[in-house]
């Protein structure tokens, strides 16, 4: 199954992985990191599709995606 | 479709794994990602100086992994010729900001571009001085509220804003020269594409390379993430048309160039 | 080798390449065109790098990227060309770069004019640029000196990791004298460049050369090891020349670069009719030899020092450093291309010698 | 021979620079310590050009030379501005064929050359500069004229063509200035 | 037919009755007496500030008998630029040679021109460095022998020649800019037109105006005066067009420009 | 007027406007961008000319164009962009040009860093372009009296018809203090500007401003006039304060600007243990008050003069000409930032009481 | 009242130098002499900022504090940073609501102020300085409360709405520190 | 009869003049003036045609067309 980590210390919660992912299945944080920032949680992980769009977008490259699992063919990247 | 438990996506090797000071949404770290991506996929991190310039990404040379002189305010381009003339051998970019390219280095990038110096220049335009806290750049739009365009950017006082691209694209000598933005996954995955062929173009002895990039500056703008990634779209880009300007594969040398 | 006759920017050129300085960077601006003319016939056939570059503020820069390779590179220009290098020249200070600068002076301030004058002295050795750092400044007073020095000059530039500046007026520049040039240029050895110098970042962590300290005990702790270099600069490079200097001197001239030649006409031409007067010729400005003249200055036969320059008594002010009120010090100087001739110096110094407490009319 | 001063001036293209370097290099050849120093000033378009030559036994100090031992002046500005400025008891060579006037100074020697007839005459127009190089040697004896000579073919070596009526300028340059000074031995 | 006895032709009261410091045939003169001409007729002598460069053309103020400034190399716009916004009831222009105005002066005059600053700019292109002795300048021909470039201009060491009417006209700030030239008579007459244009449009306040005029340097050519203005025909006129490259009566403002 | 709480790039903006400059061309750099940014509001208002210019260069060069009008203009920076403004302050002295140029310094040498520095001092007192000209050079310690300088720093361009340069750490910039503007503004009367300046050639012969003088002797008489300026400024406009300069005083400390004030704390609280020391505060820098300082230097109490600076020892060579070896001169400073506090002062005065004649550690 | 120097330290965004200059210009108001020092290093962006204001009696010398009387800090690399520099009797007012931590320094006062939480619970999410600013008045007695709030009414004016809830929350600061540290007077 | 008049103080002897006159009437002279330059001159006077082709053409201004009598209708200039 795909899914994303996020890293806190790289994170800024600047919100661009959640207005990005097609499956808008990412969401903000109600703790803020040790730098003050909100960060980038996934609401619902069943549904992610690995797709790397939010990873592809985040300004810090806080964004892993993993996968253990199915992913659909990927565009290259 | 695929089985193996494996990484899809993860920092490329060529990016430092230090926090960068940029502010959230600061589309400068998307940047950086590309060129260290393409400096893994050509794999000439170790062969690679950077040129650091003066403005937001004057750290750049703490979060790429290669080495990296650090010039003075405009005159990356200066430096790049200067190290690559010495050695042609090695691969050399510059990363430069709009105020830093099209203001005060604006005599180094015409004339770097039109010896066409076999160098790579990222140029990041986010129509604004960023570092020194939000005054007008001459990429700033029409009627953009600046700290030093409070009334709006007045065309009739300081003019239209400079296309790069295309200013450079009037010079004869045959040039890569292509300009790109990041605001959209789509975008990034076109602008990462023109970043390799300019590095490539380089690593083939070709000629100079420039990209231009469109880019966010959510803090002086006074604009929301997401608010700064529309108006790339809304404002930016019809001034700034997307595409290849010119490509050496189809530069045509005038008459009377004997 | 033998002698031969050479305008004096062409042998600085030979000369550079003579101690393995194949690259060069310019921008025309008289009286120093030779140089950069030169330079283009000659560093096609030895391999090395020539270019025209559009501005001083980019050959500026392009020092300081070609530097950062690790290899030798110089620049000749002059007055104008040369203060719009100070940001520049600044930052390779302070990012420790060896670099070599050529100032032929010409007559200012603004454009002034294109004849001898020696009106960048301070320019040249308080730093015209901002912050905290100094260059190593030599000035030649003959073209076989210009050579020597030239030839030195990038070993102390690598020495100290520190630009170096060759200071000379128009007349360096423009004139022919026979000069002759080492069969073999051999040089104390030195750390190799490879232990700073930018060549990629294999097998190694990444380098950055850079002049940004944003910490300000990393900037404080930058600035005091360059006052620690120039200290020892101070202790390890000065030269200066001594002509004529006998116990029965009433009178100790100071000058450099051509002037200090003029003042010797005008000093053996005196002796011819009786009158002894000796010659301290400073040939490193900065460091400056206080210490040397001081001890000259200070001995019972002077009356007074002569500071002789073809400036507004500029280097007067480190004279006066140097001898700090034990002698008078006096001033006689033309600037901007009046040249002071061996008589006028000949009258400077008979007018002293009858009235020794007097001020001299300033030119 | 003590340090000897030589300026020559005239228009640009004249030929100034090249006569005064054939005379550094000639005096190099003979061992002597020499600088060449040209004017690159106000003047150097459309006015006077000129350069100074100082040949010496000994280490030379000032390049700069108000009062030379001898002025070759090729036309009327040159005249206006250096006839007066040759030293007393100095040489002052007029090129009589551009220059109509001759200086009223009685403390120097004068002496007239019709530099651009003879060239001219020889059919090698633009040499006026050799024949006063010529008259120079055999009038102040600075240097043999055969150094002179030597150099010539050396130096001017690359205009083939035009090198034996250089030499026959040198020589006529020379002769003329020995005869009317009165000197006996020509070549 | 006309019967008058007059005269047909003679000086501008504009230039001064003062010999010049050109070279024999060097057509900065003929450029001159244009611009003294074009101020005599259009009544602004007295109303006119000239920025002389550094270059050649440096002692134009002894030539012209309008108040002048005298810039440092290449800053002749700035100097305008920082004249004409305290007066702008004044005329002002600049005299710039190529050295002087495309390599050390690009940035400013790009920017001035960007700007749109109600100036005028008379570019004198001969392709190289006359005053200091012939060095390779940006606008030298391929393959043209220098002092700079001994071997003849290399295009792929250095470029090609700078087209700095085109250049200039790649910016959308609407201009005036038009490429003259000097060799013949009749090109003197459309140089002069064009020079007087550029003059009306800054009387009229409209907008920045530059003519490039191609112009000879027998002395730094090496060659006589008729070789010299053959040589502009032959060699630059090919490579560097003539005509009006932009104009602000038809000038377009692209997309995105609101 | 009431007093307001001012940042001092404010209120040097509002201070020149106050003073009649209403021409303003400037290139953003920290830690001075406030200026600009408030004339970018303010000019509109008041009818002036506000221009954010392409580069240092090119508005040290727009200030030429500008000040030749006749009218008032100034400009701010910070030191590289000072560095790049070299240039064209040499052709504005050589052509004898009012302009007032605020140089609100950082760390250096290169990028350096922008935390408070008094690293240019060379550079702004000794003149970093080409040729022999000087600025009158202007250091407040206090936003008031930054913003008194401001107002007469434009009288003192015109009266000398020179470039002033006022010079202040980036405290001087960034901090807010209250400060009170004057109600009306009143200049000592000068010759009209339209003597000089360039206003087209009607009813007269056309001028020009130039800084070219191929004819040496006019470029030597350029020079000397320059001089004599500088002598005419040494005798008419030396400004300094003395702070509890008393004759028990041991130890004659000589600071400026920032330094300064951190040096008066140290003072007062010494004071309150018992502990004397004098202050001298030079407030124009060129011209330097030699002769004042000399004389208190000179009186018998002073054991020793100490030099206290944020730069590497420049200002000291000054107070060391002034002095001349009358008394021992000491240094203190850090530099690029590391700001001394007034402990670091006082503890570094107490070992030079204790050891009147030992070397301090210079930071 | 003797000089007294506040420093007041936490992220970007939380209303540092707003605060410190409402202190300043209450100083001002109260008659005294002030200087407001904004720090703007290297931590510009992304860190820390700070800035220290100075309110004293008489002529103030150096604007640059090491120790200071009272730090304010508002976040934990601020805490780390500058709690230690307190100088020994002085005050130091914790933001407890995002510092978890409190100093084990015994030689100087130390206030916990839930200011985030307080500021929340009022709806006026953004005031947390002010609710600092009313602690450190109330613990310091630097400045009267009055001139402070009436400062408030001036500076802050343009956000009339949240206005009435700023002044609460100043009032709820300067209470609450009144409160801790047993002072009598409350507002 | 149109004509020209050469300032011998001004003419460089460049011959650009002589080279343009399309009635090929100009050449140079064969002394030099002060400043060593040959000048202009009319060779055929008889046949000029007052165009001011020469002097426009002359860098150094140093050509005044007049006339006395009959002249074509010039160009615009
Ligand atoms: C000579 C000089 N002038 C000015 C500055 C100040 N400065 C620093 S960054 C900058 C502009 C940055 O803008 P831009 O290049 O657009 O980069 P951004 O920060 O927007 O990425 C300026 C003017 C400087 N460091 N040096
Ligand atoms: C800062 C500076 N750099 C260089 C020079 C020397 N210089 C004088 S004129 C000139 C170039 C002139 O060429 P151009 O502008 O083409 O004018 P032209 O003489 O060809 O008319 C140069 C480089 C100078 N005076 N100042
Ligand atoms: S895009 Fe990156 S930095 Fe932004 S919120 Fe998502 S993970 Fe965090
Ligand atoms: S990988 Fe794709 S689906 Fe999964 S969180 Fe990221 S953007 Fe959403
Ligand atoms: S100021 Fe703008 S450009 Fe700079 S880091 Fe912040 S958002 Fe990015
Ligand atoms: S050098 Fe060339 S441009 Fe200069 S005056 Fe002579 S011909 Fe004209
Ligand atoms: S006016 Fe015409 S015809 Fe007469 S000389 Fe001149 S060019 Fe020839
Ligand atoms: S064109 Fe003018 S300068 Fe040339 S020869 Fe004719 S008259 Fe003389
Ligand atoms: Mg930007
Ligand atoms: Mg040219």
């Amino acid at each position: 199954m795909p899914g994303i980590k996020v890293d806190k210390n790289h994170c800024k919660g600047c919100e661009t992985c959640v207005k990005v992912c097609p499956q808008q299945i990412l969401t903000m944080s109600k703790d803020i990191t040790v730098r003050g920032y909100f960060y980038a949680l996934m609401a619902d992980p069943s549904r992610c599709i690995g797709c790397r769009i939010c990873a592809i977008s985040c300004p810090d490259s806080a964004i892993d995606v993993v996968t253990n699992g199915t992913v659909f063919e990927l565009f290259p990247y | 479709m695929n089985e193996d438990a494996r990484t899809l996506f993860s920092r490329p090797e060529s990016l430092n794994e230090v926090v960068t000071h940029y502010c959230p949404g600061c589309t400068h770290g998307v940047i950086h990602r590309l060129v260290a991506e393409v400096l893994d996929e050509l794999g000439v991190r170790e062969n690679t100086v950077g040129v650091a310039p003066v403005g937001c990404s004057v750290f750049i040379y703490k979060y790429l992994g290669t080495d990296f002189l650090e010039a003075p305010h405009g005159r990356a381009p200066a430096l790049a010729t200067g190290f690559k003339r010495l050695r042609p051998d090695m691969m050399v970019f510059t990363y430069q900001g709009d105020g830093d390219l099209a203001s005060i280095g604006m005599g180094e990038i015409v004339h770097a571009a039109n010896r066409g110096e076999k160098i790579t220049t990222i140029f990041v335009n986010n129509a604004v001085y960023g570092m020194t806290g939000g005054q007008m750049a001459p990429t700033t739009m029409p009627g953009q509220v600046t700290t030093t365009s409070p009334g709006g950017r007045n065309v009739n006082d300081t003019g239209y804003p400079i296309r790069v691209a295309e200013l450079l694209s009037a010079l004869v000598t045959p040039n890569y020269i292509e300009r790109v933005a990041v605001h959209t996954p789509q975008h990034i995955i076109k602008a990462k594409q023109a970043i390799r062929k300019a590095f490539t173009y380089q690593k083939e002895g070709r000629c100079f390379s420039l990209v231009e990039v469109l880019s966010t500056c959510p803090t002086n703008w006074g604009k929301t993430t997401e608010e700064s990634l529309d108006w790339v779209e809304s404002r930016m880009v019809p001034y700034f048309p997307l595409g290849c300007y010119k490509d050496p594969e189809t530069a045509e040398v005038p008459d009377g160039a004997v | 080798m033998a002698k031969i006759l050479m305008k004096g920017n062409e042998a600085i050129a030979e000369a550079a390449i003579k101690a393995g300085c194949v690259n060069y960077f310019c921008y025309p601006i008289t009286p120093q065109n030779e140089v950069g003319e030169y330079m283009a016939r000659r560093l096609p056939e030895v391999g090395g790098a020539f270019l025209q570059g559009e501005s001083e503020v980019a050959v500026g820069n392009m020092l300081f990227g070609a530097a950062s390779t690790g290899q030798r590179v110089f620049t000749t220009s002059s007055s104008p060309g040369i203060s719009l290098m100070q940001e520049s020249i600044s930052y390779m200070a302070g990012a420790h770069l060896p670099v070599v600068i050529v100032n032929i002076m010409r007559g200012g301030p603004g454009l002034g004019g294109i004849l001898p004058a020696q009106s960048d002295y301070f320019q040249a050795t308080k730093g015209g640029g901002h912050g905290d750092y100094r260059l190593l400044v030599l000035a030649p007073s003959t073209i076989q000196e210009a050579v020597d020095l030239m030839m030195l000059s990038f070993h102390l530039a690598e020495k100290y990791r520190n630009p170096v500046m060759i200071i000379g007026d128009g007349m360096i520049g423009q004139m022919m004298e026979p000069v002759e040039f080492p069969e073999h240029h051999e040089e104390p050895e030195l750390p190799s460049n490879d232990l700073w110098a930018i060549t990629g970042a294999k097998g190694r962590e990444p380098r950055v050369i850079k002049s940004l300290f944003l910490d300000p005990k990393l900037l404080d702790d930058n600035s005091w090891n360059l006052y620690d270099k120039y200290a020892r600069m101070e202790r390890e490079e000065i030269r200066f020349e001594s002509y004529r200097i006998k116990p029965k001197n009433k009178i100790l001239i100071v000058s450099y670069g051509t002037m200090a030649r003029i003042c010797q006409t005008a000093i053996d031409e005196l002796e011819k009719d009786g009158v002894s007067v000796g010659l301290f010729r400073p040939i490193t400005l900065f460091p400056f030899p206080s210490k040397q003249i001081a001890k000259e200055a200070k001995k019972k036969n002077i009356e007074n020092v002569l500071v002789i320059e073809m400036s507004t008594a500029q280097m007067k002010e480190d004279v006066d450093l140097a001898v700090l009120g034990a002698k008078p010090v006096k001033f006689y100087g033309e600037t901007g291309g009046l040249v002071p001739s061996p008589d006028a110096v000949k009258e400077q110094i008979m007018k002293l010698i009858k009235n020794p407490n007097d001020e001299l009319k300033r030119r | 021979m003590a340090q000897y001063e030589v300026t020559l001036a005239g228009f640009g293209g004249q030929g100034i620079m090249t006569a005064g370097q054939l005379l550094a290099y000639s005096g190099m050849a003979e061992g002597r310590k020499v600088v060449w120093l040209p004017s690159y000033g106000p003047e150097m378009r459309g006015g006077t050009a000129y350069c100074t030559v100082v040949v010496s036994p000994d280490r030379i100090g000032s390049p700069i030379i108000n009062n030379p031992t001898c002025c070759c002046v090729f036309n009327r500005p040159s005249f206006d501005k250096f006839a007066p400025r040759v030293r007393p008891g100095g040489l002052l060579l007029v090129n009589s064929s551009l220059i109509d006037v001759e200086s009223d100074r009685t403390d120097i020697t004068q002496l007239l050359v019709p530099a651009n007839d003879m060239a001219m005459k020889a059919g090698n127009p633009k040499a006026a500069n050799i024949v006063i190089l010529g008259a120079l040697i055999g009038a102040s004896e600075v240097l043999s004229y055969k150094v002179v000579e030597k150099t010539m073919k050396e130096k001017l070596g690359g205009k083939k063509d035009l090198l034996p009526s250089n030499i026959k300028l040198l020589r006529e340059g020379y002769n003329l200035a020995r005869k009317e000074l009165g000197k006996k031995e020509k070549v």
